[in-house]
């Protein structure tokens, strides 16, 4: 079985200064979600990819435009980094008109189909069948897009996981299988639910090429998708690529972490990996301090200008109960 | 006058599915074995010979991955079409078709569409027994955003499977394995049988009898029999479940003034259930003349006897019984 | 008098669990998060403390091999209580539940038993959209060798859940999230309230109101609306779907004449079909003074903005229009 | 990951009859529905394994009896092996009163409670969850049997066999996994379906041993059950074996065989199971050819009284029907 070997990726300036905006934004999207819905403004429940931004943003950054991805119900970073507009993401929390499903999907139903994002998907495990079938479409049309198939360590149990894997090996479909490992599903932690090391050994059940990385360093993120990336767009397949990371909060809104230590999190919170992007840019000179606070701040200010887009944005009137169940 | 061909309803699915996949490239069949073995049924026999693999895609004993495949192939611009060997197996599927498939276009506020058609042959009669034999229908007719098409005849087969294809939603299309030899008229070309209307298979004016895949065949039957006692039955086909022309239905129930639902499937939560409710919600309700009579299926799983498998579901002398007993109420 | 106790059906139903689990070694748990996180709603909360993770089983994300297993441990001597996360997670172990758990019974000949109980919450409210806010209660009333149990309140959880366990069928007994904080007095003591009586939680001679779940309480808080213009409703609820108490049914319309059946689930298909059919077959038929009124949920997906979510299934001046209209009528 | 090692295992007179004798039994029944059938004297469809006896016998037959087996569609040989009568399995093809449903259940739902049969199972994977939890049970009330499940290598692209797998590692349960690899589902071959060699790779996935073994050898297939059966009741856990053997006949009734070749079918039909076995008793000098010949005579007299039985049993009551559905 081929491996993936990982090299040192030169960024641009401009990508750099894409990149860390990306992560900030993901960042302060999910802190301000976590706040309203701590104040009970926002309906319903959501899912926080607090931490995680490293493999949301990697992970898209080496995509083309025409590439898609399926996303899961921890699926806002994913979203913004395949391009969504923020202020439409947070209109959809608010359950507004103007939201990307005019206040039917919700946080786990964000999709956005011209920027190629699929969809979030409120069933564990349910997106991975799906993104079967839209590289299927890019093989059969010969389109040349791939499709970028995330899904959690919880999601590796399930059965649309292994039957998803084999249909795409067998039939060499262009998808890559990015499996963000945060320790957790809700509560069940990888050492109780796996006698694995790594998930991304079960490559080998199905005869494809299998990648354990570190989730939370950005640029080997982005080094190992885009391998995955140019071997499926070249015809040979799927690849599996196990990214180990962590979500710094509760798995849903109430949610009292009873199942890992306040140790453990500190640790994981030491490796933050917009903190650790920053440090390389730092390192590398390619972005001097006030310029990485700059991004910070103006992603802020996207946020909140999101923020009071949603708010001001009209909620959906009753009669669209009906509309669009058929096509 | 020129002899009208006639072909099994096997044969005018394949006609259809091959003439649909000759017009557009976005069409192709993927499901077990219907490769070179043409099918459990045999309804995909020598398709694979004209379309290659490709086409006629053979898919791994996995039916939520091929279900799940056939919605990301539909949401991203193909129009598959899915056999599911056995409807028993949709519930492997399920998740894919109830809550994926189904809901995709809502959740999504409108901006996606899943056209795709699940073809699966459900019902009893080949001695399959308890897991092969089901008819479970009445679960996907109960889930807004599906398509529910129940064919009795070979004829309205070809047609509403063309109207299945063309739809822009997942239609679930419900095939019966004692149908796939039945024959009758087909006409050659392509043609479609818009989705939500009633056929009257048979004018009555004393019962109204409304029948659904199989059962039509066994209510006109009935009526043939019936007929010789000097009962005039009115045989109604829904032919599709999900949209359910209901207009037709309550004309009929008008002007007969009596009703018999009959259908295979077990009678408790049948689809059946919700035409009776139909009926006596709506303004039929006041022409009734006597209790509405309901036929379905024993609550049991289907037994592998033939006889008790025979005794399962409702038969012609069963229909004509339940006929006689509304019209002898008063 | 002593005050008399009063818990919520969340506790109610832990309470059951851990007294049966106390009673008996062959009880035990599993399902998704149900250790030290309680269960997604709370239900076990405290329950591995007292019973450890050998008896509170945590499982993987596996609901088609959790579900089975239940049956294997059920066939083999143990009487699991499986937890589903959320009820619509039924369509990835359905094959478990409809094709194995349902059946093996019959078809072994009568030689097998499966004790086993599907705890699983059901319906909407809580702005969880699509996947997490159906009603598929249908769905397994209508396949023979399930049994279907749907407590509305504390009192009748308790009960329901202790007569579910030690049944010797496989029970899918469906909690409804929004009762789960709602209080009533249960008695502390084990008891047990057969499968298959219906409840009238109030009595009255105008109109039958047949009512499941989270709608018995809207029924009764529009019962008494209507109280104060004269009219008195009675409030039946069936409490169990599978068997269905059809007497008591029966009986409240003979003695009202007018039914009114309110259920969340989507109304096309739902099991208030069934239950409009039974009493449009029976004697009750020759009673009605009006057509039976049927409200059900809309024909949607469930939608995640809070106002139309609850614009999807019947509310309480629903219900309050429909029985007006009901009486309206002659 | 552990191994399973070969060794000969010696075999007493006793067993080397026993095992023949279940080998032809196996056979016998097999080829007589297969008559029954090409003359529409039974109903429904059947799944026959002649070519698989080494599986069926081997494997049972290092189990106890009150250990338990769950079985497939193509169950018949699973099933006498478990200590069936093949007088009730005959009774129940033909749908009578006598049979091991009361002729309710047919060909593919043959279970044996006594004998520890958990059941034949309509459901291509189906039975793999059932095994997990039928181990469940010996584990939690330390009953000390091991469940063994039988499977064919169609079923190893079913999510139920990923999700069972896991779950077995998991909880270290005792059950052994017993793929029965005939080389085609249906009619798809293993070559199309599988982006791999073995079956069996696919242990590693949850952390299990897996075997491969030559399944016409009934001595290896008896030698590694039985380490795997050792290792299930030491309470460590399942093991993956996968048999590589092939199925003589067609699918079910009605087949062609379009799939396969003629060449391929006599190739395997060259390797038959008991001729095999008969050839290795001749050789280790355990059985002279005029008693080996005496077993198969009384084998298939056994699968003639059972024809009679059969014949001569009445017909279930219509009103059964209607007993059964609930205890
Ligand atoms: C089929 C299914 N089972 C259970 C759930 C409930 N649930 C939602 S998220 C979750 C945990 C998922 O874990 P993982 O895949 O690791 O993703 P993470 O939440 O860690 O991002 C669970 C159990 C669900 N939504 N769908
Ligand atoms: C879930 C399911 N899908 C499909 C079928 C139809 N079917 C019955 S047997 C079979 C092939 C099974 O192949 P395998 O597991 O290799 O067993 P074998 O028949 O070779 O013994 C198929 C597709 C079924 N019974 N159940
Ligand atoms: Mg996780
Ligand atoms: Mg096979």
């Amino acid at each position: 079985m081929p491996n993936i070997t990982q090299s040192t990726l030169k960024l641009t300036r401009d990508e750099a200064v894409h990149l860390l905006h990306q992560m900030w934004l993901v960042r302060f999207f999910d802190e301000k979600v976590d706040e309203f819905f701590a104040r009970g403004l926002i309906h319903g429940t959501t899912h926080l990819c607090v931490g995680q931004e490293a493999t949301a943003v990697g992970a898209c950054a080496v995509l083309r435009p025409m590439d898609k991805i399926t996303s899961t119900h921890r699926g806002h970073g994913h979203c913004i980094a395949k391009g969504a507009d923020p202020k439409r993401m947070m209109a959809e929390l608010f359950g507004r008109e103007t939201g990307y499903c005019k206040g039917k999907g919700g946080s786990m139903h964000i999709a956005d189909l011209e920027k190629g994002n699929l969809g979030a998907n409120g069933i564990v495990g349910g997106g991975i069948p799906l993104a079967t079938g839209a590289a299927l479409t890019s093989k059969m049309k010969q389109l040349g897009y791939v499709v970028l198939c995330f899904f959690g360590d919880g999601a590796a149990n399930e059965g649309s996981f292994h039957e998803g894997l084999n249909l795409a090996s067998i039939w060499k479909l262009p998808v890559v299988f990015f499996c963000e490992n945060n320790q957790y599903g809700m509560s069940g932690s990888v050492k109780e639910m796996f006698n694995i090391e790594n998930i991304a050994d079960r490559a080998k059940a199905y005869g494809i090429p299998g990648a354990v990385i570190d989730g939370n360093d950005i640029v080997q993120v982005m080094d190992t998708v885009e391998t995955a990336v140019q071997r499926a767009r070249d015809g040979h397949g799927p690849t599996l690529i196990e990214a180990k990371t962590y979500r710094w909060k509760g798995h849903s809104k109430s949610d009292a972490r009873k199942y890992r230590t306040r140790e453990e999190e500190q640790a994981w919170r030491a490796r933050d990996p917009i903190a650790r992007f920053r440090a390389l840019l730092l390192e590398e000179g390619l972005l001097d301090v006030g310029t990485m606070d700059e991004i910070e701040r103006e992603a802020a200010r996207e946020i909140e200008d999101a923020v009071a887009y949603a708010e001001s944005s009209p909620m959906p009137a009753l009669e669209s109960i009906l509309d669009d169940v058929y096509a | 006058m020129a002899v009208m061909r006639e072909i099994t309803y096997q044969e005018a699915i394949r006609e259809a599915m091959s003439q649909m996949m000759r017009e557009s490239d976005d069409v192709f069949v993927m499901g077990e074995d219907i490769g070179v073995y043409g099918g459990a049924f045999g309804v995909t026999r020598g398709m694979i010979e004209e379309f290659g693999s490709e086409r006629i895609r053979n898919t791994p004993i996995s039916e939520s991955a091929i279900a799940g495949c056939a919605v990301g192939a539909a949401l991203t611009g193909m129009r598959p079409i899915l056999e599911l060997q056995f409807s028993d197996f949709i519930t492997i599927a399920t998740d894919q078709i109830v809550n994926q498939a189904a809901k995709l276009r809502y959740m999504f506020g409108g901006k996606a569409k899943v056209p795709m058609v699940v073809r699966t042959p459900g019902g009893s009669g080949t001695g399959a027994a308890a897991q092969h034999s089901q008819s479970l229908e009445a679960w996907m007719a109960h889930i807004p955003g599906l398509k529910v098409v129940q064919p009795s005849t070979a004829y309205d087969a070809k047609g509403l499977l063309k109207a299945a294809v063309d739809d822009d939603n997942p239609v679930i299309f419900y095939e019966h394995k004692l149908l796939y030899r039945t024959k009758c008229h087909v006409p050659e070309s392509l043609y479609s049988i818009p989705l939500g209307q009633a056929d009257v298979k048979r004018e009555g004016k004393d019962v109204t009898v409304v029948a659904t895949s199989i059962m039509v065949h066994k209510a006109l039957e009935a009526a043939r029999l019936l007929e010789q006692d000097g009962i005039d039955v009115e045989v109604v086909d829904p032919r599709t479940l999900v949209p359910l022309d209901e207009e037709t239905l309550v004309q009929s129930v008008k002007k007969t003034g009596r009703l018999v639902v009959v259908y295979e499937a077990v009678k408790r939560g049948g689809f059946g259930a919700e035409i009776v409710s139909v009926i006596a919600e709506s303004e039929a309700f006041d022409y009734l003349d006597a209790p509405i009579v309901r036929l379905g299926g024993l609550p049991v799983p289907i037994p592998y006897n033939p006889e008790l498998e025979k005794h399962a579901v409702p038969q012609v002398p069963d229909i004509v019984e339940a006929v006689k007993r509304t019209l002898a109420y008063s």
